[in-house]
């Protein structure tokens, strides 16, 4: 009885665990075999001492600055993301108004506009949540907006006759069946947070993963450089499996559709 | 109650082709009519112009006295589709509540308990809590005659609703509905393709013929003496207007 | 007038320390000159992505020479990264603190409980806490901002009161025309060792195998050099015609910063590129100094006069 | 006759136009009274002249590099997205092996590893269209990994008492059923190849939209900067409509889903 | 041809409670076998495991003169969902060419003819570049039957087939189904809750009883002449039938 989801978390996992062994093992020797010099891409394990012997830096003061503005600039982009894909769902005008201010916003270089943010946010929090925003929020609005087009037509029908009104088709038909693919939006969008927290941390600043990284590129400390590194990919594999845990959650308590 | 005017109607938008054509009708307060006609001949799509869905290519219809638009009849009549359109994500109870979260008419435990009633009535309170994909198809099709039920909406315009019952569980569902229709003051308008349904439970019956050149309604009378109930079917009175029915039904289809 | 060579051309890589302007004149002048030819080469120039890529290359054999800071290169040593400084290229610091020409800071000194920008390196940080501390100033009370790329933002939109970071042949020019005049403080006046701004490197190995062809770039690169000094507007609309194939420059700011340069490149009576064991020597206990270096480097092994 | 189309584009488009002619004013008279310094922000009339006068550069070399890592890039994520997104779906095992590998690559801060490219791919195309690939597939894996999943139990199971196979499943229930969400990704994706073209352009190059916007911005040459930005958003724009039209057609076509 | 001893089916995996238990039937080679009961008694659900869509708790189903798991069943047999299940992304013709794309056991056009020529007798040649969301609830019932026939398997499941067709309708399907069935080697089982029609098709009917005391499957015998047609409706024999089916149906809800 015991045994049976430990096998089935093996099962599951002991490929991509026996994968990942493989792949570090593999790194190791060629880093090892100085195939690739260490200072262009660090042995596993001098990264590992790296991030060991600078853990009290690296927990204690970069990884919590940079999870606040990963945080707080995923939850922006989901509030205005979701508020934009709906506002375009709901007034076709309002979609080909916006529609092309938001892929403009995702064509542009951050670097090309990181002169107007410092003119703004200066090197605040806010200009790199505002980063964050940038970089995360266009995948929930393209995960809202396709969603809530889909179909359900017979559901709509059905409730225009019970008198709803645009609210109540939105909230008891289209957001339901707008969920799966918002979900997708979402789990796009947190992986590009972090990746967003790290640009808004080059744009300025003085603490954060992103700045650590940086600070340790120009010091020529590739160990400590892919310490953060590495940190950052935790960071996102572990908020992405939270989403991915919530949506499992979400979606086991709802009857799935028949056809 | 509701009466229609030459009615036409056409999904093409050059109107080259009409699935509805000078079609009138007339259901008056409190009477329960049936629509019975071959398959595709349009009585599905005439229901939803009743309901208010699609707004007719001509014609006119006569709403609580008045010459009346889609939009004003839309949400004020009661509308059984005719596949169930259970929403997946919600459990049967959630399902049967959803009139009731649109309209807010009443207290929501009244709701509940009433909804509770009726399951019970209908032999699915073991049910409340499954969702739909774990129903068989004539439960599901109970399910969506209850939350039509749910509605409270004086007109009400079923599609086929006990097409997937079996006989008995029609009877019941039968008995419930006269019962039903007889205590409150209900407007029924009824699509079936059940013969002896038709008799037992209508005032009057309209066929629809489905072929543009003859005359697109026929009225057909019930002078059966009410209350009735389902032995009836062997009364010879009974067979005798289905024998009449099925003939009228045969003539307009062929001739 | 490509040089006549029987031998086919050796084909050399040299990556830059950051998109071509007016320091770089000499390499363009030796191409376009035919000396890179005239000594058997065909030299190929690139651009880096980010500041320290070009040491990283030319390290790992990818690259045979690049251009980088010559503490940059001790460093670098530290890291156990293989490589070497075989000449200087530009003999004084470009890099110096700039300020607001008309602003409340006047000295490193004021720069105390100010804020301060620099861009990315941990190395200008110590540059200006050096400074302060030389003017009688508490460094720790500085406000130190990584403010990357944007350094002229920065300080043009008054965020920083003063940057660290920014060239006096380029940022200061840059800043004066858009009407941000800064004052450029010297940091060999407060403290900070007299440095090589630029230095070409090769790599240890690099420097074993392709001996003989580094020393024949060093050759056509004095005469490039030489050319431009006597021919700087030849040598400019060299570099000018050249970029502006794919990104043209700015030729007023590029003028004036060819002005600047060119003293400052000027080894006197040595060699071009010449370089003095004390410049390293001091570069090397400064850095100890601020605790930049991490492990031990022999600072004869740093530098090669080819 | 004629008016109608007119009239409907003008009815889409109308505001949209407007909200970009009002915005350009603004940010036209925001740049001339000098509230934004133009160095920062330059006006739309610098922009448009730089443009004008760079227009054999921009156009005649920059352009077409651009485009052609794009192109590269997108056929690239598109192909292997979705293979990997359907070999997720169909061995819970690869997912579970795949999945974090494709998180990290996402988090990552690709300007961090410039020297790794560079020492694996040089400053060849290949190394600039394995940017815009990393850049640009994963929406493509979700979208289509996501899109599979979608239900169609009933479907499935019809299928299967004619006798079908996995394949039979694949093609002609789940493909077609994920096309929604599929699209979603591709046009996520399509957005970010161009950025992605851009940043592996300044991992090393000499050509290219996103090479000349850096080198003009290390140059503050602000108005040729942003020439190239706008020529960039420009290049986003028409290749999402490109795509949404696509969709259109594809959907058209198909009758939709009642439920 | 396929024989079913024993057989339970539960839904939940502590199998506390089956919808099916202890269940036997029998359908020879070439018979004609109607299946009914109440709403929910578990009929589709025994189709599904038959199809080999579910494999069953308990019990053994002997398909081919042999053991058969829900495998090798499955592929093999064909079936007729309750819910049409067409593709809502296909045209009508693409619908019913689903299932020759799987087999491919013979030419295209030749399946394409074939199709034609049913959709044809179907009284729905018109619609055959219609997508299902263009056809009423007896059309795509229709569609859904006649792709059920393009398998070209030798054992038919079919799940109410005729369900939301009119009286009329029907009696052509009838006609046409019984003459395939006297044609070719087929054999059908067959979901229906029209008695009537149960009568009309079968050599015997199953009374599936739905409560787990009594015999779950209770078997009935038609003996009436082939071929039969719909005007036997009122043949006196035809009536006891129907009076006596009516009266085991009650009396299995009942007692
Ligand atoms: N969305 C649509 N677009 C085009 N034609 C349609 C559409 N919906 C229905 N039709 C056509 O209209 C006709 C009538 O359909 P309707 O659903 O009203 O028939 P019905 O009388 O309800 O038939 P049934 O008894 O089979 O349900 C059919 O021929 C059908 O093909
Ligand atoms: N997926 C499921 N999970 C749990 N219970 C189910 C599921 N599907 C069906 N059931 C239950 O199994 C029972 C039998 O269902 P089934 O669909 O076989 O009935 P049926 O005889 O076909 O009824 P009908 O005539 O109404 O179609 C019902 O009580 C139903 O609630
Ligand atoms: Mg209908
Ligand atoms: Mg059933």
């Amino acid at each position: 009885m015991i045994l049976t989801p430990l096998k089935r978390y093996l099962r599951d996992y002991g490929l991509a665990l026996l994968l990942l062994l493989f792949l570090l093992v593999c790194w190791e020797t060629v880093v090892r075999l100085k195939w690739i010099p260490s200072f262009i891409l660090p042995a596993p394990t001098s990264i590992w001492n790296a991030l060991v012997e600078n853990r009290r830096l690296l927990f204690g003061q970069h990884l919590p600055a940079t999870l606040q503005e990963v945080i707080m600039g995923f939850i922006l982009s989901v509030v205005l993301g979701s508020l934009l894909g709906t506002g375009m769902h709901l007034s076709r005008r309002l979609e080909k108004a916006l529609y092309p201010f938001i892929i403009i916003s995702q064509t542009i270089p951050l670097i090309a506009l990181s002169p107007i943010f410092i003119f703004w946010f200066g090197y605040s929090l806010a200009g790199k949540v505002a980063v964050v925003f940038l970089t995360a929020f266009f995948p929930v609005v393209v995960g809202s907006f396709d969603g809530l087009r889909k179909g359900g037509e017979g559901y709509r029908e059905l409730l225009l006759t019970m008198g709803a009104n645009r609210w109540h088709l939105l909230t008891k038909i289209q957001i339901p069946l707008a969920l799966p693919s918002f979900f997708s939006g979402l789990k796009l969008s947190i992986v590009y947070c972090v990746i967003g927290a790290t640009i808004g941390e080059w744009l300025g600043g003085s603490k954060g993963l992103g700045y650590f990284s940086r600070r340790m590129a120009g010091n020529l400390q590739s160990d400590e450089m892919f310490a953060a590194v590495f940190l950052l990919s935790a960071l996102g594999l572990v908020l992405f499996l939270i989403l991915v845990l919530l949506e499992k959650i979400l979606f086991m308590k709802r009857g799935s559709s028949n056809s | 109650m509701i009466s229609i005017n030459d009615l036409s109607y056409s999904f093409d938008p050059q109107r080259k082709y009409s699935v509805l054509s000078e079609l009138s009708m007339k259901v008056k307060h409190g009477e329960f009519v049936s629509v019975i006609g071959p398959s595709g001949c349009g009585k599905s799509t005439l229901f939803k112009i009743i309901a208010g869905l699609s707004e007719p290519t001509n014609g006119d219809i006569i709403w609580q006295e008045a010459s009346s638009t889609a939009t004003t009849r839309l949400g004020n009549i009661a509308y059984m589709p005719q596949q169930d359109l259970l929403l997946p994500w919600r459990t049967v109870l959630d399902n049967c509540l959803l009139p009731w979260e649109v309209t807010q008419n009443r207290s929501k435990a009244e709701t509940i308990s009433m909804i509770r009633e009726m399951l019970e009535r209908f032999g699915l309170a073991e049910v409340e809590q499954a969702y739909p994909n774990e129903l068989s198809g004539g439960m599901r099709q109970r399910i969506a005659f209850l939350r039509t039920l749910v509605t409270g909406a004086e007109l009400m315009l079923l599609d086929e609703p006990f097409g997937a019952l079996d006989a008995i569980t029609k009877r019941e569902m039968h008995k419930w509905l006269t019962g039903l229709w007889d205590g409150l003051a209900k407007t029924v308008l009824f699509i079936t393709h059940d013969l002896e349904e038709a008799i037992l439970l209508s005032d009057r019956i309209y066929l629809m013929s489905g072929s543009q050149s003859k005359a697109p309604m026929q009225e057909f009378i019930v002078d059966l003496p009410r209350p009735r109930h389902s032995a009836m079917n062997y009364d010879p009175r009974f067979l005798k207007l289905r024998e009449d029915l099925e003939r009228r039904l045969y003539d307009t289809h062929t001739s | 007038s490509a040089g006549k060579s029987k031998q086919p051309l050796q084909k050399l890589t040299l990556m830059l320390d950051w998109y071509p302007n007016a320091v770089h004149s000499l390499f363009y002048a030796a191409e376009s000159q035919g000396f890179f030819a005239e000594e058997g080469l065909d030299v190929e120039i690139r651009m880096p992505a980010d500041g320290n890529d070009g040491l990283k290359l030319v390290a790992a054999n990818q690259i045979d020479l690049a251009l980088s800071y010559q503490p940059q290169v001790l460093m670098a040593r530290a890291e156990q990264i293989p490589v070497q400084s075989i000449a200087a290229i530009v003999r004084h610091p470009l890099n110096h603190l700039l300020i607001p020409a008309e602003g409340a800071v006047q000295r490193p000194k004021d720069l105390m409980g100010k804020s301060i920008g620099y861009s990315s390196i941990p190395l200008y940080e110590a540059m200006v806490k050096t400074m302060i501390k030389n003017d009688g100033g508490d460094p720790q009370s500085a406000n130190l901002i990584d403010v990357g790329f944007d350094l002229i933002p920065a300080i043009s939109t008054d965020k920083v009161d003063a940057i660290m970071g920014g060239f006096i042949n380029h940022e200061a020019l840059i800043l004066a025309k858009e009407g941000h005049p800064v004052t450029s403080i010297h940091p060999t006046d407060y403290g900070v060792p007299d440095y090589y701004e630029l230095v070409l490197v090769a790599s240890e190995q690099g420097l074993k195998n392709n001996n003989t062809y580094l020393k024949k770039f060093m050759t056509a690169i004095t005469k490039g050099q030489q050319y431009v000094q006597e021919h700087p507007d030849e040598a400019l609309s060299i570099l000018l015609k050249h970029e502006d194939a794919t990104s043209p420059l700015d030729k007023d700011i590029e003028q004036q910063s060819l002005q600047i340069l060119l003293p400052l490149m000027d080894a006197g009576d040595q060699t071009f590129g010449y370089q003095d064991p004390e410049s390293w020597e001091n570069v090397h206990q400064w850095l100890i100094e601020n605790q930049l270096l991490h492990t031990d480097v022999k600072t004869e092994e740093a530098f090669i006069n080819l």
